[in-house]
């Protein structure tokens, strides 16, 4: 049954793309229904709506490599013009965003980086080296010493820009800052605001002595804050967090979060739906190109590799101007 | 008007495929003890499902209580007009103590929130017990309670309910004579008392002494009530079965051949002994005793369900560890337990694969696949030759009534052409015309070179099919005898008191015929 | 007598082909060639697993381990890849490793007697662990071209090479259940387990059996995803593990042991899949998409419900 | 049954025990009132839920959903507060209503299970995938956050009575309140029975369909004040939170020596099956043991416990089945 099925599926596709004129453009995040991820949502959406195109928002309830590839491999029976992917796990994307190439379907990556040799573009929301350097940098500004114990906390183990940005904090460390020891490995919390107030606990209690700690991930330092504020430790212990500023209001004004460090991702979003229909159309990015509603963005010698902009500090100050 | 506190009439109940009852009646008066007799699958305990409100039967059945029109959809509407069934099955609480084993079910209809007050539920539990001459913690879990003292829980329940109507579905399948003897005393105390008993027994004996009326079932199909004046045990049979049956001693002993099995000085703490004795090829070994004198353990630790600590085990001269059921089933040795619900079937599987289980190994093809036809085949066999009914080898074995089910068990180690064969409780729960074709199968079987051991605490049937008999008590071997010498007289003594010539003046009365 | 009513599984299976009619009807691009394609790239995995589910279920059991198994298998595989190791070593060693972690959950449910949903949520977290402290959270990857045919290669260019090990897997399933005296055993161990020791059957071996089995079925699902998605790390295909409880009892399988079919669960796999890939064509969100599976799992067995009920009439009439 | 049972918690007390020792030579920080007090608050809501599924897994059932009920009553309860005024009634009224919300989503497991006769753990599952669907569909995963909560609640979450969090105390009063039940009400002990043998149940005249619907509606009432717990504990609401919580539950009181199968189990266990869990997770952290490796220690603590468990259990059948052997 599949043979006939083949045939009569390729002339119902084409006459489908007859029909439609509208650029088709897919943004997949890593997994929906996280706040960070509704927010680029947002974005895309708005971008959609501004650009006149039709964008499809879709992904995986788990933070899960097959559940993604399914995902994708779904969105290429859907003739779209672009996919624009965040992958929970590059690697395990690399054969279908090829076969999607071969359908001739426009690979982009965006918040984390595909494998590079499919994709046309990679929107990154920052660098992440900088990034990584720059929490270690705010921490000690925080503490205000550059001496004592810290120690990170993460989303989960296994999340791939997650250690990227660990990786470039504990490089700055070394590089820099040699006074700053790192009591543990890094925590995992399962990007649960719960699991990471309870560590946080524990974790107390066994390095009584700590001074600071960076947490990745956008639930965890919620629930780091939540514990250094049960326990009343806002001005022993520095916390610098990559989540979002609504959130962090009611931890940010006590200083039991002293920063949160993040992009705008509805922006990330926007910027995303933008540049993919730029490359549909047949336009590449330029450095120092001003986009829209997004700014100017930062292209790097690779032709690929497109930074929206530096990372923007959240404090207790300016968190209240923003809607994410 | 109020002759009869229960009337039941045109009663029928359709299972699928069976018609287990039809159009039958039943009437009992106040104060009787009514015996409710049939064959293996007649719709005995069919019918006191219906009576308990657990079955419903067929549209048209007629049902008075005390002469009132009465509606029993549920078992507490028979509970709470004061019906109490004793199931042949046992109905019972492991996990829960005896005092609440014993008062459970009497609120069932009150309100969730009631509390339970402990204290009265052990004061009934207590007083029932009492009435029964029965000496056991209340607070004991049942779990720990012998199968013999975990029936007499059961009609300590019934008692503490003040029941008007006690049926009792082959209450003393299980019961040691001292116990019969004791439930004897407290279904005269009941009757006494106005309460009627229905009552549910393969054991004929037992059910003149105390029954006054009789009704006959016959495949499903009311044959009649009569007056225990107007029958006796022949008639009773002949009503029963539809044909004469007998009953007896069995009379040509078979010396035996070659010897299959000895045991030397086998032991195991806490279930047996120094246990020692030869099987030999075509001889049927009865292996008796009180409930609880290590039969069954002995039985399994010969299968290798229950290793032994030490001792010797030969076959054919040859000295063998047997460690587990698949070494035993290697060495041609057969043990059907006495449990069939729960060691001895698969309930829910059919017919056919029950009985091939044992031997799938030999149905297999030349790649390792089960032979089906083949497998049919040998079902059908043994579903013929043994009379199972209904002769419907794909049906669940579950489906069968419990007579039924023991016959498709025996066929299922029939099936494995054992060199020994042991067979604990062969004929429990079965009726007169099935147990008969069951000991005259065994004779059979032991004719054509089998080793038999049977083991069962009904001493007529002990007398009827061995060739020898072992008497155990407290785990060790009390003494053997020939068939010649072997009366029930003297199997009792040694049962009881470990001797031949201890007292042959007591007080337990062994013309009952059963001993444990 | 016995063949008053279809069994359940035909139904499953009237249904799935009726919900393959609809699907192809009301729903655009769903009969088109890459949908179908993707969907039998997409069942082999979920398949694989659901039957490896399904055989313990029918033990009485149940195994949360299978798809940390696969994962860590996955993991091994990938490593000795990527050290350089051939092929052919690679998959050995993962089968290796993944029959070894049946062999401990084997151990454990039938030598000590543990009940099997304990056994294996323990070691679930203890495979997790064992990738973890290995791959550090990474994902492995540096799989050869030739290994990435075996979950994206076609056979004769047409059926996918996943789906043809699928199908083969799925008959060997089948015959070993249905025809071999492990089989029978499988059932009979699951509707009772006294008595068939009872029976002389050797029901540790056969449970132990039975674990290795479903951890073998597991590597193999984890050889198509690893290859599919070429790399393996620790949650490879843990979104699988609920789905595949979820398949097996759809399909039929009593969950308390004793009755199951091969064929039920792959009805019940292809059902999954199909309305996942359908409701996905349709723009349903992804998280309405887990609402209509739950009901249509709780749906399907109010119906078998019912229709029991009325074939129970229906035989007695029959007989009165 | 009453030694028995004891023996079989005691091997859990031993397993406890033994670890206590072992982490208090470990870390000194480990027996402080404050640690334990810490634990204590941090396992509560699993504490809840288990003793709820206690009753379940006694009468032979199981229930997946709970996780996902209790996150969803979360979101209904934490919406309807924000939109509330500041003030006790509507406190109260939010007390009132998560129980209420969980009754009814248990009630209606209750009754699948018993009247249609799904297996429990099919219902269940089926539950799961439905509850968490709709609530990631309706929240979009988005926080609710403490600074919308009304303040009463906040100052709610952080009563404490003699340096005990509000929330040891719900979990305390439900495992309470769960014994007394199970021990001296007719429905506790028809759960009891049922465990212990259901046809017999039935033959007595239990009703088992009402003992099912109470066991299920009573675990959705626990649900319900676990929600509030939960939010109170970490005064906000994440809808994808109490993902897989619900294996963690089971865990704590098939630990606490009940039978999967049915028929065993008490509440005295479930709790510390419950603490055990906490302590390897706490104690992990406090050795400081390298967090890639803490997966594996759990894992190996749990097969260690359940199988030691186990043999304990064999031997004490053992020891029952003995009959008298004379000398
Ligand atoms: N649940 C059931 N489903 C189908 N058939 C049944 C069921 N229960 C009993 N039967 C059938 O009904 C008939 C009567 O069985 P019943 O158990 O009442 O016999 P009985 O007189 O008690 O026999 P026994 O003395 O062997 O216990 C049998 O043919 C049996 O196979
Ligand atoms: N009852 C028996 N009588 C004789 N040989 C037996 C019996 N049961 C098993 N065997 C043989 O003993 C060996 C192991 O049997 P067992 O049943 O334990 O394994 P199995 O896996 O079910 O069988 P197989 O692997 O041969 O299919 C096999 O060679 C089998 O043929
Ligand atoms: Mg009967
Ligand atoms: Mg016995």
């Amino acid at each position: 049954g599949c043979v006939s099925g083949g045939a009569a599926g390729s002339s119902s596709e084409k006459q489908s793309r007859g029909d439609n004129d509208k650029i088709k453009i897919a943004v997949v995040p890593k997994l929906i229904g996280i706040p960070y991820f509704n927010s680029s949502e947002e974005g895309a959406i708005q971008a959609g709506k501004d650009l006149g195109v039709e964008v499809i928002y879709t992904g995986p309830t788990e933070a899960d490599a097959a559940q993604q590839v399914k995902v994708i491999e779904d969105l290429i029976s859907q003739n779209v013009d672009a996919i624009a992917v965040a992958p929970n796990d590059a690697a395990s994307l690399t054969p279908v965003l090829k076969k999607a190439k071969e359908q001739g379907i426009i690979i982009i990556d965006w918040d984390t980086p595909a494998d590079q040799s499919l994709v046309e573009l990679s929107v990154h929301q920052i660098d992440d080296e900088a990034y990584g350097r720059h929490f270690t940098k705010t921490l000690v500004e925080q503490m205000g010493t550059e001496e004592g114990e810290i120690a990170i906390v993460t989303g989960g183990l296994s999340a791939a820009n997650l250690n990227t940005w660990i990786d470039a904090a504990k490089k700055e460390i070394e590089e820099n800052y040699p006074g700053l020891k790192l009591v543990t490995d890094k925590i995992p919390t399962d990007e649960k605001q719960q699991v990471a107030y309870q560590k946080t606990l524990d974790l107390m209690k066994s390095h009584p002595n700590l001074k600071g700690i960076m947490v990745f991930s956008t639930p965890a330092p919620l629930g780091v804050a939540q514990a250094i504020q049960e326990k009343g430790m806002q001005d022993k212990i520095a916390v610098i967090g990559g989540t979002l500023p609504k959130d962090s209001i009611p931890y940010l004004e006590d200083g039991s979060l002293d920063m949160a460090v993040l992009w705008e991702p509805d922006k990330l979003g926007y910027l995303t739906v933008s540049l993919a229909k730029d490359l549909v159309e047949g336009k590449k990015p330029e450095n120092g190109q001003n986009v829209e509603n997004v700014g100017e963005i930062e292209l790097w010698k690779d032709g690929k590799t497109v930074i929206m902009g530096p990372p923007t500090d959240f404090t207790k100050e300016n968190a209240g101007d923003y809607d994410f | 008007m109020t002759k009869y506190l229960l009337e039941m009439t045109n009663i029928s109940k359709t299972f699928p495929g069976v018609k287990a009852l039809d159009d039958v009646s039943l009437q009992i008066k106040k104060g009787e003890v009514h015996a409710l007799i049939g064959e293996n699958g007649a719709g005995k305990s069919t019918l006191i499902k219906i009576l308990a409100g657990i079955y419903t039967p067929d549209e048209g059945a007629n049902f008075l209580f005390e002469g009132k029109e009465a509606q029993i959809n549920k078992p507490i509407d028979a509970t709470l007009k004061g019906i109490s069934i004793i199931y042949q099955d046992l109905s019972l609480f492991s996990n829960l103590s005896v005092a609440e084993n014993i008062y459970i079910g009497r609120d069932s209809n009150k309100k969730p929130w009631k509390k339970v007050n402990w204290s009265e539920m052990e004061t009934i539990a207590k007083k029932a017990l009492k009435e029964l001459d029965f000496e056991v913690d209340v607070h004991t879990p049942v779990e720990k309670l012998s199968i013999a003292q975990q029936q007499l829980i059961e009609i300590a329940r019934a008692l503490a309910f003040d029941s008007k109507l006690i049926v009792m579905d082959e209450p003393t399948s299980s019961l040691s004579t001292g116990e019969v003897e004791k439930l004897y005393k407290v279904i005269n105390k009941l009757k006494q008392r106005g309460i009627s008993i229905i009552f549910v027994s393969h054991k004929l004996k037992e059910l003149f002494t105390v029954s006054d009326q009789f009704t006959v079932l016959r495949d499903g199909k009311y044959v009649g009530s009569y007056p225990a004046t107007k029958l006796d045990e022949d008639k009773l049979i002949t009503l029963m079965v539809g044909r004469q049956v007998q009953y007896e001693k069995n009379q040509k002993r078979i010396a035996g051949g070659q010897t299959l099995l000895e045991l030397h000085q086998l032991s195991k703490d806490g279930n047996f002994k120094d246990i020692s004795f030869e099987l030999k090829a075509g001889e049927v070994l009865g292996i008796t005793g009180l409930v609880g004198s290590g039969r069954t353990e002995l039985a399994q630790a010969i299968f290798g369900m229950n290793r032994p600590d030490s001792g010797v085990m030969k076959l054919n001269g040859e000295s063998v560890q047997i460690k587990s059921s698949v070494d035993a089933v290697k060495h041609k040795i057969a043990y059907i337990p006495e449990s069939r619900k729960t060691q001895g079937l698969i309930l829910g599987q059919s017919i056919i694969n029950n009985i091939s289980l044992p031997i799938l190994h030999q149905l297999r093809d030349r790649l390792g696949l089960i032979k089906r036809k083949k497998e049919i085949d040998l079902a059908n066999h043994y579903v013929e030759t043994l009379d199972v009914r209904p002769a419907l080898p794909h049906r669940a074995a579950g489906d069968l009534s419990g007579g039924n089910q023991q016959k498709v068990v025996i066929g299922k180690w029939l099936s494995t052409k054992p060199q020994i064969l042991i067979i604990d409780e062969p004929t429990n729960g079965i009726d007169i015309g099935a147990k008969t074709e069951i000991h005259k199968l065994l004779r059979q079987l032991a004719a054509e070179g089998m080793g038999i051991i049977v083991i069962s605490s009904e001493l007529p049937e002990v007398l009827a099919v061995s060739d020898r008999i072992l008497v155990m008590r407290h785990g060790k071997i009390a003494g053997g005898l020939n068939i010649e010498e072997a009366t029930q007289e003297n199997i009792m003594n040694y049962a009881l008191f470990g001797s031949q010539n201890a007292t042959t003046e007591t007080d337990t009365p062994v013309s009952q015929g059963v001993i444990a | 007598m016995k063949a008053i009513s279809l069994p359940k599984e035909n139904i499953l299976g009237l249904i799935a082909l009726s919900v393959f009619v609809l699907m192809s009807l009301f729903i655009p691009g769903f009969f088109g060639h890459n949908n179908l394609n993707n969907m039998m790239f997409q069942l082999p995995e979920f398949g694989l697993l659901a039957i490896a589910m399904m055989i313990v279920i029918v033990t009485g059991g149940i195994d949360l381990s299978i798809t940390y198994i696969a994962a860590l298998s996955g993991v091994t595989i990938a490593i000795m890849q990527s050290h350089g190791y051939p092929i052919i070593p690679s998959i050995i060693v993962g089968i290796i490793v993944g029959l070894l972690c049946g062999l401990l959950n084997g151990v454990i449910v039938s030598k000590i007697g543990v009940s099997p949903i304990l056994v294996t949520l323990g070691t679930m977290v203890l495979f997790e662990g064992i990738i973890l402290s290995i791959t550090k959270g990474n994902s492995i990857s540096g799989f050869s071209e030739v290994y990435s045919l075996i979950g994206n290669g076609y056979y004769m260019g047409i059926v996918p090479l996943s789906m043809i090990i699928f199908i083969i897997m799925a008959i060997l399933t089948g015959v070993l259940l249905t025809k071999t005296k492990w089989g029978r055993s499988v059932y009979m161990v699951g509707s009772n387990p006294v008595a068939s020791l009872f029976s002389g059957v050797n029901n540790s071996r056969v449970l132990m059996k039975v674990y290795l089995f479903a951890a073998l079925l597991s590597v193999i699902a984890s050889i198509i995803m690893t290859s599919r998605y070429n790399s393996a790390k620790v949650d490879l295909g843990s979104s699988y593990l609920l789905q595949s409880v979820s398949a097996a009892v759809l399909g039929g399988t009593e969950i308390q042991g004793g009755y199951g079919k091969v064929i039920g669960t792959v009805y019940a796999a292809i059902i999954f899949q199909m309305l996942s890939s359908g409701l996905n064509l349709l723009g349903v969100p992804r998280s309405i998409v887990n609402v209509i599976m739950g009901a249509i799992l709780i749906f399907v067995l109010v119906l078998n419900f019912v229709k029991y009920k009325l074939d129970e009439k229906a035989q007695k009439t029959a007989v009165a | 049954m009453k030694t028995f049972l004891k023996s079989k918690e005691m091997s859990i007390v031993g397993v406890v025990l033994l670890l206590c020792i072992t982490l208090a030579f470990v870390s000194p920080v480990f027996l402080t009132a404050d640690n334990l007090l810490d634990v204590l608050k941090a396992n509560s809501v699993i504490g809840i839920l288990a003793v709820g599924m206690t009753l379940i897994i006694i009468t032979g059932g199981i229930d997946v959903s709970v996780a996902a009920v209790t996150s969803a009553v979360c979101v209904i309860t934490v919406k309807l507060m924000m939109i509330m005024p500041d003030h006790f009634i509507s406190l109260l009224l939010a007390f009132l209503v998560a129980p209420l919300l969980g009754i009814l989503l248990g009630a209606l497991n209750g009754v699948l299970v018993s009247k249609i006769k799904i297996p429990a753990i099919v219902v269940t599952l089926g539950m799961m995938s439905i509850i968490n669907g709709l609530v990631l569909y309706i929240t979009n995963g988005v926080y609710l956050n403490s600074s919308n909560f009304p303040q009463i609640f906040i100052n709610f979450a952080n009563i404490k009575i003699f340096g005990v969090s509000i929330i040891i105390l719900i979990f305390a009063a439900v495992a309470f309140l769960t014994w007394y039940i199970l021990k001296y009400t007719l429905i506790g002990r028809e759960v009891l029975a049922i465990g212990g043998n259901k046809e017999s149940a039935v033959r007595v005249g239990i009703n088992f369909d009402k003992v099912q619907i109470f066991v299920f509606s009573y675990m959705g009432f626990l649900a319900g004040i676990a929600a509030i717990a939960q939010t109170a504990y970490t005064k906000s609401v994440d809808p994808n939170g109490m993902l897989g919580l619900e294996l963690m539950v089971i865990a704590a009181v098939v630990l606490g020596g009940a039978n999967i199968m049915g028929g065993r189990g008490t509440i005295l266990g479930t709790v510390l099956g419950v603490l055990l869990l906490g302590i390897i997770q706490n104690g992990l952290i406090l050795a400081q043991i390298d967090p890639f490796w803490q997966k594996v220690f759990t894992g190996i603590i749990i097969l260690l416990a359940v199988s030691f468990d186990q043999l304990q259990y064999k031997r004490s059948q053992n020891k029952l089945a003995k009959i008298e052997v004379e000398a």
